[in-house]
């Protein structure tokens, strides 16, 4: 179980992000594809957390433990982690708006339907 | 001084942002004129700097000056490639928005400002991302660049195209970009730092490379590459910057691009470059090999264009590969060469599109065959666009002819062959679109099954206007004008040379200048690109699309599943190229 | 499904997997002991007298970073503008006042300014405790937005004066930039926290410019949230294009 | 215990994403995200990052959700009135 334990929060982060190419590859949707790719951001927030964990330690905020009583994960990577999500919802609110005026103007979101820029 | 340097992104954006408080009430012109002054003032600044940037200076942002060679801030670089970088992107965009001030019409009702505040977070984005030296703070400004890129390709929302192909640049580019964000994470694990040459002090504190550093080096290539349009990442790019109106396209193609191809020199050589990074064979097998095959699939698919802002953008791809081999090569010379490539190349080929978008105000069409012969009467627009395709193919005494005999030499062998070949089919292409648009010359070439037209595109202006506005013309003139200063300016090749090899290159000093094969090799590949554009015009079906390369276009099928899945092959290529020094050390 | 693409796929995916894989197995072990920026940033931050590490890290130590955060959110606002925009052939079709159930009416309404309160008391208590500007902001701009499940859209458009919010939105970026530019004026360094004093740990006043840049984020993410939101709204609910237009046409 | 706590989050992520990826119908998939945001929310708490934690909450399983059903609302609306007019 421990030696299992060193690695599997870093399996699950890449196997997330494959999961979310394979369903962004392979949709017939595009509002689908971007919460594919919604999904892949979420697997660089489970990797970035997972890398600064350390065990038996606790948030670093010292409103209610006093500083140096106990060792706290590493904060970088959770402010990494907030900047990361806010551009993630960004991107997903970006990429919807222009799924919006591709329905309107192709009348479909199939991508297998999208007939233009081709050659 | 050092401390100026954060202004190059701030200063934009405050920009960006003022007027869109109080835009809602303002008149156009006045948007309009403090776009300039911001943009122009930041181009001024960056110029300044550029020219203080010997020594080269860093900036921790925040003062947060390292203590015992750690910090906990960011680090904003100064030297020269850097502010090179933020100076072009900046005096770009300010030549942008010269040129949009008549021909772009529309903007949304209530914001006004909208569209000159895309563009100063653009610009303010490319100096970010220029001057950055923090791995994560590169990414930040990574992702600024393509959101803001993302909304102004799609800016034309009545264009089904548009739409579409912003799309497709929005997933490949978030895509690529969560790439590089996994491998900046894997780099943090490994080494606890961010900034760029913390990371490459640890990695080679650690020993030699593993698995670890190879992945970490194809994820964060993965993001820069794709930014770079690198084959097979570029799929993207035709689809984007073929519909992105005129002012956008300038500045995607003149330096966005080569934004990533400078990420990818930066990254390489503060992070990877080092015992504990990649070894050097390893990544001149990834670059050059990867850069030839973007160079030919660019120029030939370049050819068989007949969307005449596609052809441009397949050009673009053409000469990243050329870009990418330079760099490869891991020579001082190269470095400098590519720099004044880079230069030359924006310059020509801002004012390449500056033209396009003039054909596409006149008669709603930018397609090499509905407009045969219709565009005799815009001669100065004509003459330019045949000055830029000379630019292109690098004939002397232009900038792009300086930079590519200085890479040719560095690269030797075969590979100038290569950079003949490709810069000499580039240009006749753009020649051949010259003949035939311009001057009506040869018989209206025949349709194909597969490809993409150009015509019925929406003009970008309200209302036609009466004539071409005079900012249209006059941009256009001063970019081939500075294309030109480039190569003949006395000095200039050392100074850049001498500021790229300070901020790089092991302080190895090498000088840039014009030589006698240089010449002769701009020469031999402008010759061949009037040849080919000559033999296209009056024989077209001898260079008409052979059957090998219907299958290549069959490729850029315009379906984002395809692109996602090519990106996946491409990070498993490039971790294939730079094994086996991995599994050697 | 195109077979090219399937073949591709199953390559780069079993590539990048095989990628990932030997990387993972050659890095630190999960909850490992060695972090050395996150402990630099721990101390950076308690010489700050800031409680909420995060926070410090967001609004000091890498502050230009949050910098570059908000000024994507900021052109995804102004990207959703353009993008969203009413192009010549659509018209705005003002929707029917719906019937809403009078438990979801009373449900809505009272939990509207529980949770707009809590979004600012969360935006408020970023450098103590866990939560911040980012947090507060999402939560305050969704909060708004109940009242379309509570009322109506009529209702939701008279208190969510869009203009206000894009303003308050610019403004919150431009003022951000101006604490930052403030720092380099006093001699400094852009964005550096040295104007005021660090005040007691743990109380609302701690940290230097922190709590501003902090509000100043809670204002543009509210803001930014708010526009996102309503114009997603404003496209699924009133503007109409030529084909929703009259069926027979 | 915390390592029973945080394999079982995991596990729930890793079935969460498949099924948000499986699932192809969008409207049900942004429920599926939904879900995926709170779980992780609670990941990211066992983690020891309750700010993280609350973004992602707010972020993740409340405002990306919601655009996506919007737009989901916005390109089916057009659809069905399509439909009528054929």
């Amino acid at each position: 179980m421990s030696h299992a334990m060193d690695v599997l929060p870093y399996l699950v982060a890449a196997y997330v992000f494959l999961t979310g190419c394979y369903g962004l590859a392979t949709s017939r949707h595009l509002i689908h594809a971007v919460g594919c790719l919604a999904v892949c951001q979420s697997a660089t927030y489970i990797l970035l957390l997972a890398v600064g964990y350390r065990a038996g330690g606790t948030a670093p905020v010292f409103s209610d433990i006093e500083p140096g009583s106990r060792p706290v994960v590493d904060p970088v990577v959770q402010a990494l982690t907030l900047t990361d999500i806010v551009v993630g919802a960004t991107v997903t609110a970006l990429l919807l708006a222009l799924v919006l005026q591709i329905a309107k103007r192709h009348g479909t979101v199939d991508p297998d339907e999208l007939r233009e820029l081709r050659g | 001084m050092h401390h100026l340097l954060p202004l190059l992104v701030a200063v934009p954006l405050l920009g960006a942002a003022l007027p869109a408080a109080a835009g809602r009430r303002l008149p156009r012109a006045a948007v309009e004129i403090t776009g300039f002054v911001v943009s122009g003032g930041t181009g001024a600044l960056a110029l300044l700097l550029l020219l203080n940037s010997t020594p080269p200076m860093t900036e921790w942002v925040g003062g947060w000056l390292p203590v015992g060679g750690q910090s906990v801030g960011i680090v904003v670089l100064g030297d020269g490639p850097a502010l090179g970088m933020a100076t072009l992107a900046s005096l770009l965009t300010l030549a942008a928005l010269a040129y949009s001030w008549r021909y772009f019409d529309a903007p949304p009702h209530g914001h006004t400002g909208a569209f000159t505040a895309l563009m100063l977070l653009f610009q303010g984005a490319m100096c970010g991302f220029a001057l950055a030296g923090d791995l994560f703070n590169a990414f930040v400004f990574f992702e600024l660049m393509s959101v803001v890129a993302y909304a102004l390709t799609g800016y034309r929302i009545d264009e089904a195209r548009a739409v579409q192909g912003a799309l497709t640049f929005g997933v490949v580019n978030s895509l690529g970009a969560y790439a590089m964000l996994m491998g900046i994470a894997l780099l943090y694990a490994r080494t606890g730092e961010l900034g760029m040459s913390a990371i490459g002090r640890g990695l080679d504190a650690h020993g030699g490379p593993d698995a670890l550093v190879l992945a970490s080096f194809v994820l964060v290539m993965t993001g820069l590459l794709v930014k770079a349009a690198t084959v097979p990442f570029h799929f993207w790019l035709p689809d984007a910057h073929a519909v992105a109106p005129t002012p956008v396209c300038m500045l995607l193609s003149g330096v966005m691009v080569e934004l990533g191809v400078y990420g990818a020199w930066r990254v390489y050589g503060t992070v990877f470059a080092g015992p504990g990074g990649i070894p050097a064979a390893d990544l001149t097998r990834a670059l050059v090999t990867l850069g030839i095959l973007t160079a030919a699939v660019g120029a030939v698919m370049c050819w068989y264009q007949r969307h005449i802002k596609r052809l441009l953008a397949y050009s673009t791809i053409a000469h990243t590969g050329l870009f990418l081999v330079g760099l490869g090569v891991l020579t001082p010379e190269g470095d400098d060469g590519i720099a004044l490539y880079v230069v030359g190349h924006a310059a020509v080929k801002a004012a390449l599109f500056a033209c396009a978008g003039v054909l596409l105000d006149r008669f709603g069409s930018v397609d090499e065959h509905a407009l045969h012969g219709r565009a005799r009467s815009l001669r100065a627009t004509g003459v330019m666009f045949a000055i830029g395709a000379l630019g292109l193919a690098g004939l002397p005494p232009f900038g792009t002819g300086l930079g590519k005999s200085v890479a040719e030499e560095a690269a030797g062998g075969p590979l100038t062959v290569g950079y003949v070949l490709v810069s000499a089919i580039t240009a006749g292409a753009v020649l051949r679109v010259t003949a035939r648009v311009f001057l009506g010359l040869g018989p209206r070439p025949e349709d194909a099954e597969y490809e993409t037209s150009g015509s019925g595109e929406e003009p970008e202006t309200g209302g036609l206007l009466r004539r071409v506005p005079d900012t249209m013309t006059t941009v256009p003139a001063v970019l081939l004008a500075a294309a030109l200063a480039v190569g003949v300016a006395p000095g200039f090749g050392d100074l850049v040379a001498r500021s790229v090899n300070e901020a790089g290159s092991g302080g190895a000093h090498a000088s840039a200048h014009w030589t006698a094969p240089g010449v002769l090799l701009g020469l031999a590949a402008t010759a061949l690109a009037v040849i080919l554009a000559a033999l296209a015009v009056t024989r077209p079906t001898w260079l008409a699309a052979p059957s090998w390369a219907a299958p290549l276009r069959r490729l850029q099928s315009g379906h984002v599943g395809d692109y996602v899945a090519w990106l996946l092959v491409g990070t498993t290529l490039l971790g294939a190229l730079a094994l086996p020094g991995v599994l050697g050390g | 499904m195109n077979r090219l693409r399937l073949w591709l796929l199953a390559v780069g995916g079993t590539g990048l997997a095989a990628l990932l894989v030997a990387a993972c197995l050659d890095l630190p072990r999960f909850g490992g002991r060695s972090h050395p920026y996150g402990d630099r940033a721990v101390h950076a931050s308690l010489r700050r007298h800031i409680a909420n590490t995060i926070a410090s890290v967001n609004f000091d130590q890498r502050a230009y970073d949050t910098l570059g955060e908000m000024s994507i959110l900021f052109a995804a606002v102004l990207g959703c503008v353009v993008l969203l925009r009413q192009t010549r052939d659509e018209h705005r079709a003002p929707p029917e006042p719906a019937e809403v159930a009078r438990p979801v009416r009373r449900y809505a309404l009272l939990v509207l300014p529980v949770a707009l309160v809590t979004g600012l008391y969360v935006i408020a208590h970023g450098q103590l405790s866990p939560g911040g500007g980012f947090q507060g902001g999402v939560v305050a701009a969704t909060a708004l937005h109940l009242l379309y499940l509570g009322a109506d859209y009529g209702a939701l458009e008279r208190v969510r004066p869009l203009g206000v919010y894009e303003t308050t939105d610019a403004l919150a970026v431009s003022s951000y930039v101006v604490l930052g530019l403030a720092g380099l004026l006093a001699g400094t360094a852009f964005l550096a926290n040295t104007l005021l004093p660090y005040g007691t740990f743990n109380t609302l006043s701690s940290g230097g410019t922190v709590p501003l840049l902090n509000a100043a984020v809670g204002m543009e993410v509210a803001g930014a949230a708010t526009v996102l939101l309503a114009h997603f709204l404003d496209q699924a609910v009133e503007i109409e294009d030529a084909t929703e237009e009259e069926p027979g046409k | 215990m915390a390592d029973a706590v945080i394999v079982v989050t995991l596990l729930l992520t890793a079935a969460c994403a498949t099924a948000a990826v499986t699932q192809r119908d969008p409207a049900r998939q942004a429920l599926v995200l939904s879900v995926l945001g709170v779980v992780l929310a609670a990941l990211f708490t066992v983690l020891q990052a309750p700010d993280v934690g609350l973004s992602q909450l707010a972020v993740g399983s409340a405002l990306t959700p919601l655009l996506i059903m919007l737009s989901v609302r916005k390109t089916r609306r057009r659809g069905r009135s399509k439909e009528d007019r054929e």
